[in-house]
């Protein structure tokens, strides 16, 4: 029954870890959701394409490992700023399909680039302070330090994110055109200003969540983008797509239902993710609005 | 029988917690041109979608030709003989206009269910009987080929009626407004109705146009023997055409009555100053 | 004028040729390049590259690689090899990689008497009824059964986690073996199952270490492999891990650290401990070259390239049949890897070696013979 | 401009009907490679031309299709396996029963891997046609995933990861442009027919389409099972022009859904001819392409090859149709005589 207990306890926080890793990545899907109807479908690219801005920035340009993140972010948040303007924004009023499928050619796009500039065997992100990887005992549980960073830096992040939609003036234009873009466009509020800040916003985090996760699973390569990028959408739609609780909700849920029936139903491994599918495709059926409902659609 | 066309019944219909239309009743008479008016926000339209079938209203009933269609889907009712127009005008522009004319025929091929649903609620109905039309459709048997020859002529004959013809081969969306407002009615005419909800046929015309558009509604409702039902807020054009006007406001029926009733009714007065002055 | 030149553009396309020059011995090298497995395609180039700078001739004759990237993708797979044979009129080819692009490619070789000679294609149904397709590495039922046999000998293993990636042809094979040797001998194995592409393996080792296994056996690649030991041993796991040749890729160490030490594998090749004399001269040659050890891929690369020139020499003729004959009746073939041996199946035989990473290098344990 | 009347119009089509025969009789004069990559053209094209019928013509947005098309191919290659092959193959776990003991022509099982594709369109469309827009896209997407997660681990049926291997290279020439042409007539049948033209009044206006007596469920449900059904077709023939199948990610997964995306936007969303065009454009440029992965000399200098370049440029193509020239080749048109005309009147004159 120890051994039990203890598995439960590792569980738990491995589920917590990567639950705050989908949450981090869902965030960014929720948000351009909510204010573009947009499935951005090249954001687990912008999560990719973070970690290895992180990679570079501290093995070419020698930065320190804090300087190097942070140059990495900000980056990050400029490329999702430039994806904005280069691809999404001249479809803005085109019907929502050839947005979409820009998306998927973004994220296409993203991962050749990647093979080509970066190149397609997979480098070791080791570039982090080694003491991330201490080990910390609770109980007889082993959990790694980098698990309560993660866990911290996420809850950290979305304070920040709630005082920007609560407490600032492009919080409540973000919040307002995610009601109505040409109500809120006569209201004087610069449309175009605010959803670039969306998506630097969601690039960002998505940024950290690359760092983290490469901390985490310490290797960078082009394709790494695709799976969690799926996952942390099927979290955003779980949780209600285009709500910000939502996403976390939903991104803690996934990591413990994929955590938990892989610990428990240890032969079950193979189907993992078509659990993922199943409680996504029964969430669209039964409540496509997810968890907490945003908004609805419908309108003739 | 019922001589009542059609018959509603205390809908209410809600948007979460905003009701749009408040126990709302009305009748409409076989061969009557009925108006339907009211300010902006009234509820007209979600009446109308709430007959189409488009809104499914939480409570009350709608009867057509005695039967009750409450919650049916739009197709459905659209077979059994309600067709309706749009107030921005919805026409299905990258085809043509005997295309967008020829898709009001369509379901000539797909009519199945609408006619099970007839014979079920009343046996005069003829029973349907099923015909791989599909199949006719990609194999192009001669029966379809005949069908679709014969859904061409009368839909060129639809097209003429409404002055149309020398529009055929254009694109639906190529074609002035007023025109495709034309084109609409035809396209619902195509539908076969006994019943035709037209929604703001003259928003956007010129004093012209929309006199010629009154002359061919009274045209076609003479030629096809129809009972219409229409929002309009023209005055002149509604009280010209109408029979009898239901007026709206919030969501809930304030007046009902003749043209001259109506309108010199102090409630509808009032709601349209109040309109004018919040506006 | 903007027409024109979309017409002449097409035109160009679709009449696009590529340059035949004569006189000279062409090789076909059919690798990925680009894509997931590009990794294994490069290491293996390199030794390919290597090899033809050392012996350029054959039969007096300059020999001609042209090289195909497949992209790790099976429909180009195919499409290379039709490719190679077809335009570039090549005698024989080298590759491919993975198992089951080797079989996507297989039937094309097969029908034009073209040899096929794959490096690292371990796969038993690989040559499973070809004439033409044949590799100069050892087969999964024997890379299995020599890592049950070292695990039960020299690790004195009884209990074994095995960790099985359900999404590689390679691991579900491997895995299969090593359990039926295993448990023949009188251990007890529990399976785990992982995905490659997974990252978090904490669950299945959760679960597996509270059968405290004496050894945890990885069927699948590196990339897995690193980030599994690294969680395995945050969760308190001490005890050796033993994989298949799939872990042999210098990343490992790189993306695991430490955590990898005591990590054995079945390899073919070991730069510090070759079996040969040219095994020598290749490992010191390729350290000029690229500045680094050669990995066991480049080793298998290198001998790929020669066991086909060597068919070439002894069939004395650049005829494809006779070439092939030639493969299939190679016999103690002194390679970098080893001494070769090829069945008329087309398998090789020929010895394994176990590498152990002992602080951060692959470290030379022992070999063991078929 | 000139209207080109309809008896020249038939000639040119029989002409050009003829023309494609003498060039596929001939084809194997320019060597096995050829062929092969004109039968693959003719495979992207049944599959292109399937999926435009849902994404384009009825205009809902499914990201399902390689679902449809590796149950296809596993189905028919399952059926075809010789019964050697497959005791060799399942050595993990035996094939189940029925399965183990038949084998049978390659056209009945074509037909039979393209009605299987069907049934499971029907029932994966049964649910997921009640969503709308992007929810459907992700829907189709996540039972394509299921589907290939299910293959990837029913070893008793699909041999798992293991794959199948070994099946007869049936698919030539012929059979592939043989169901081109019947995946063109009868999709082409369907769009100029007034069920075609329910197709496309729903793609422009599904409430509209309503309201106008169209069933718009059971329609978007007839379009998704007959491209299901082609796309179980299309997957039969590339089984049986690859030989070997298995459920990677790469091979039979979201990607090839992806590729057949890039066909369609290119040749124009919607236009049966266009999603051709793509196709052919697809399978040559991608071929054209790998000119930019190997070295290049010029007047001497050697541009190194960089591997992965022809992808790259393959998705900036995508987004750039995307962005400024959202119909692709063709938009919802078709290409005909007329059209073709058209061009190169204007380019003689532009000549002048």
């Amino acid at each position: 029954m120890d051994i039990g207990l203890n598995a439960l306890i590792q569980n738990i926080f491995n589920s917590l870890s990567l639950g705050s890793l989908y949450a981090l990545i869902a965030v960014g899907y929720t948000m351009v959701y909510g204010i573009l109807r947009l499935i951005n479908f090249a954001h687990g690219d912008i999560f990719m394409m973070g970690t290895y801005f992180a990679f570079y920035a501290i093995t070419i340009f020698f930065l320190p490992w804090y300087l190097g993140f942070l140059v990495a972010i900000l980056i990050t948040g400029l490329l999702g700023f430039s994806i904005e303007k280069i691809a999404y924004r001249p479809l803005r009023n085109a019907p929502r399909i050839s947005s979409l499928i820009t998306a998927i050619g973004m994220s296409f796009f993203l991962e050749s680039f990647a093979v080509v500039v970066f190149g397609g065997i997979p480098k070791s992100f080791n570039v982090y302070p080694k003491f991330f990887s201490d080990i910390i005992l609770i109980g007889q549980s082993r959990i790694p330090l980098l698990t309560f960073i993660t866990i911290g830096v996420t809850f950290f992040l979305f304070l920040i994110l709630w005082w920007i939609l609560y407490k600032t003036k492009i919080g409540l234009a973000m919040r307002a055109i995610s009601v109505d873009i040409p109500t809120t466009s006569l209201m004087g509020a610069n449309v175009n200003n605010v959803i670039s800040m969306t998506f630097v916003l969601g690039s960002t985090f998505a940024a950290v969540a690359g760092i983290l996760w490469a901390m985490k699973y310490p290797q960078v390569q082009p394709y790494m983008g695709f799976t969690p990028g799926l996952k942390a959408f099927i979290a955003a739609v779980i949780g209600g797509i285009g709500s910000i609780q939502g996403a976390i909700v939903g991104g803690f849920l996934l990591g413990f239902l994929e955590i938990m029936i892989v610990g428990f139903f240890p032969s079950l491994a193979g189907y993992r993710d078509v659990f993922a599918y199943v409680v996504l495709v029964i969430i669209l059926m039964f409540r496509p609005t997810g968890i907490f409902k945003i908004y609805s659609e419908q309108k003739v | 029988m019922n001589e009542n066309i059609l018959k509603i019944d205390n809908i209410t219909v809600k948007f979460g917690g905003l009701i749009a239309v408040d126990s709302f009743s009305m009748y409409i008479n076989k061969g009557e041109l009925i108006g339907l008016i009211g300010p902006n926000g009234a509820g007209k339209t979600t009446v109308f979608n709430a007959i189409t079938g488009i809104y499914k209203p939480q409570s009350g009933k709608i009867f057509f030709k005695g039967i009750d269609i409450t919650g049916q889907s739009p197709q459905l009712i659209n077979q059994i003989g309600i067709a309706r127009t749009f107030q921005n005008i919805r026409l299905f522009s990258d085809m043509s206009v005997m295309e967008n004319v020829m898709v009001g025929q369509h379901s000539y091929f797909t009519n199945g269910k609408a006619l099970k649903f007839l014979h079920k609620h009343d046996p005069s109905f003829p029973k349907p009987s099923w015909r791989p039309w599909l199949v006719g459709a990609i194999l192009k048997t001669p029966s379809y080929l005949k069908a679709e020859k014969t859904m061409k002529e009368k839909a060129f004959e639809l097209l003429k009626k409404m002055g149309l013809q020398k529009y055929a081969d254009f694109k639906a969306s190529a074609l002035p407004y007023g025109q495709q407002r034309k084109v609409e009615i035809a396209r619902a005419l195509a539908t076969n109705p006994s019943l035709l909800i037209l929604d703001e046929p003259a928003a956007g015309m010129n004093p012209h146009e929309s006199e010629e558009l009154l002359e061919t509604v009274k045209k076609i409702m003479k030629e096809f023997s129809l009972t219409i039902l229409l929002i309009e807020h023209d005055m002149k054009f509604v009280m010209n055409l109408c029979e009898r006007i239901y007026v709206l406001d919030y969501g809930k029926l304030i007046s009902h009555g003749s043209p001259y009733e109506v309108q010199n009714d102090k409630k509808v007065i009032e709601a349209y100053l109040g309109d004018e002055v919040y506006a | 004028m903007k027409k024109v030149l979309i017409l002449t553009s097409i035109i160009v396309m679709i009449f696009a040729t590529f340059a035949v020059a004569d006189d000279v011995i062409k090789i076909g090298v059919a690798l990925p390049m680009t894509g997931n497995i590009s990794s294994f395609g490069q290491m293996v180039w390199q030794g390919v590259e290597l090899a033809n700078e050392m012996f350029p001739t054959v039969l007096g004759k300059k020999v001609e690689l042209v090289l195909a990237d497949n992209r790790s993708d099976k429909t180009e797979a195919a499409n290379v090899i039709s490719r190679l044979i077809n335009l570039s009129n090549v005698v024989g080819i080298l590759g491919e990689v993975a198992s089951s692009n080797t079989m996507a490619g297989a039937p094309i070789a097969e029908k034009y008497h073209i040899p096929l000679l794959s490096p690292a294609s371990t796969n038993p149904l690989v040559t499973q009824g070809k004439t033409y397709t044949s590799r100069v590495c050892f087969i999964d039922p024997f890379q299995g059964h020599v890592a049950a046999v070292f695990a039960i000998n020299n690790l004195k293993a009884k209990t074994a986690a095995v960790f099985t990636d359900v999404a590689q042809d390679y691991s579900v094979g491997l895995s299969n073996f090593f359990i039926k040797d295993f448990t023949a001998a009188g251990g007890v194995v529990y399976k785990e199952y992982y995905q490659s592409g997974d990252q978090d393996f904490s669950a299945q080792l959760t679960d597996a270490l509270s059968h405290n296994p004496d050894v945890i056996y990885i069927s699948g690649y590196y990339p897995e492999i690193a980030l599994m030991a690294k969680q395995a041993r945050q969760l308190g796991y001490k005890g050796p891990f033993l994989a298949g040749d799939g872990a042999e890729a210098p990343e490992l160490i790189k993306i695991a650290g430490s955590a990898v030490n005591g990590l054995y594998y079945t390899s073919h090749f070991n730069a510090d401990h070759p079996v040969t004399k040219i095994g020598q001269e290749f490992v010191a040659k390729f350290e000029e070259k690229y500045h680094t050890s050669p990995s066991a891929l480049a080793a298998l690369g290198f001998d790929d390239y020669l066991v086909m020139l060597n068919a070439i020499e002894r069939a004395n003729s650049t005829d494809p049949v006779k070439i092939n004959e030639a493969i299939r009746s190679t016999k103690n073939f002194e390679g970098a890897t080893g001494y070769i041996t090829i069945g008329s199946d087309g398998n090789a035989v020929k010895s394994a070696v176990i590498n152990e990473v002992v602080n951060g290098q692959f470290t030379y344990v022992t070999t063991i013979n078929p | 401009m000139k209207r080109i009347p309809l008896k020249i119009n038939l000639i040119l089509t029989i002409a050009f009907l003829i023309g494609i025969y003498f060039f596929l009789s001939n084809v194997s004069v320019l060597g096995d490679y050829w062929s092969r990559i004109v039968t693959l053209v003719a495979i992207y094209s049944i599959m292109a031309v399937s999926y435009t019928l849902v994404n384009g013509i009825t205009g809902i947005f499914s990201l399902g299709q390689a679902g449809f098309i590796a149950i296809g191919a596993y189905t028919s290659a399952l059926l075809t396996l010789s019964l050697q092959q497959k005791e060799m193959s399942f050595f993990i776990q035996p094939l189940i029963w029925p399965l183990n003991s038949i084998q049978i022509g390659f056209l009945p099982a074509t037909i039979i891997g393209g009605l299987v594709a069907a049934f499971f369109a029907f029932l994966i469309g049964y649910p997921s046609l009640r969503l709308t827009g992007d929810y459907f896209a992700i829907a189709t997407l996540a039972f394509a995933e299921i589907i290939r997660i299910l293959i990837q681990n029913l070893y008793g049926v699909t041999n798992g990861t293991l794959g199948l291997k070994g099946i007869n290279p049936y698919t030539n020439v012929w059979w592939a442009w043989g169901w081109l042409l019947v995946t063109v007539l009868i999709i082409g049948s369907l769009k100029y027919s007034s069920y075609g033209r329910a197709l496309r009044a729903i793609s422009e206006d599904p409430v509209a389409a309503k309201v106008m007596g169209i069933d718009v469920f059971r329609h978007q449900m007839m379009a998704f099972v007959i491209s299901g059904f082609f796309a179980g077709i299309s997957g039969a023939l590339y089984a049986h022009w690859i030989t070997t199948l298995d459920p990677r990610p790469t091979s039979l997964g979201v990607m090839l859904t992806f590729y057949v995306l890039i066909m369609i936007v290119i040749g124009g969303l919607g236009s049966i001819t266009g999603a051709i065009l793509g196709a052919i454009f697809f399978a040559f440029v991608s071929q054209w392409l790998r000119i930019f992965e190997s070295n290049i000399t010029i007047f001497g200098f050697t541009i190194p090859g960089v591997p992965g370049m022809s992808m790259l440029i393959l998705s900036v193509l995508f987004i750039v149709v995307m962005i400024f020239w959202r119909r692709g080749l063709m938009g919802k048109e078709e290409l005909n005589w007329q059209k073709i005309y058209n061009f190169f009147k204007k380019v003689e004159v532009q000549n002048e």
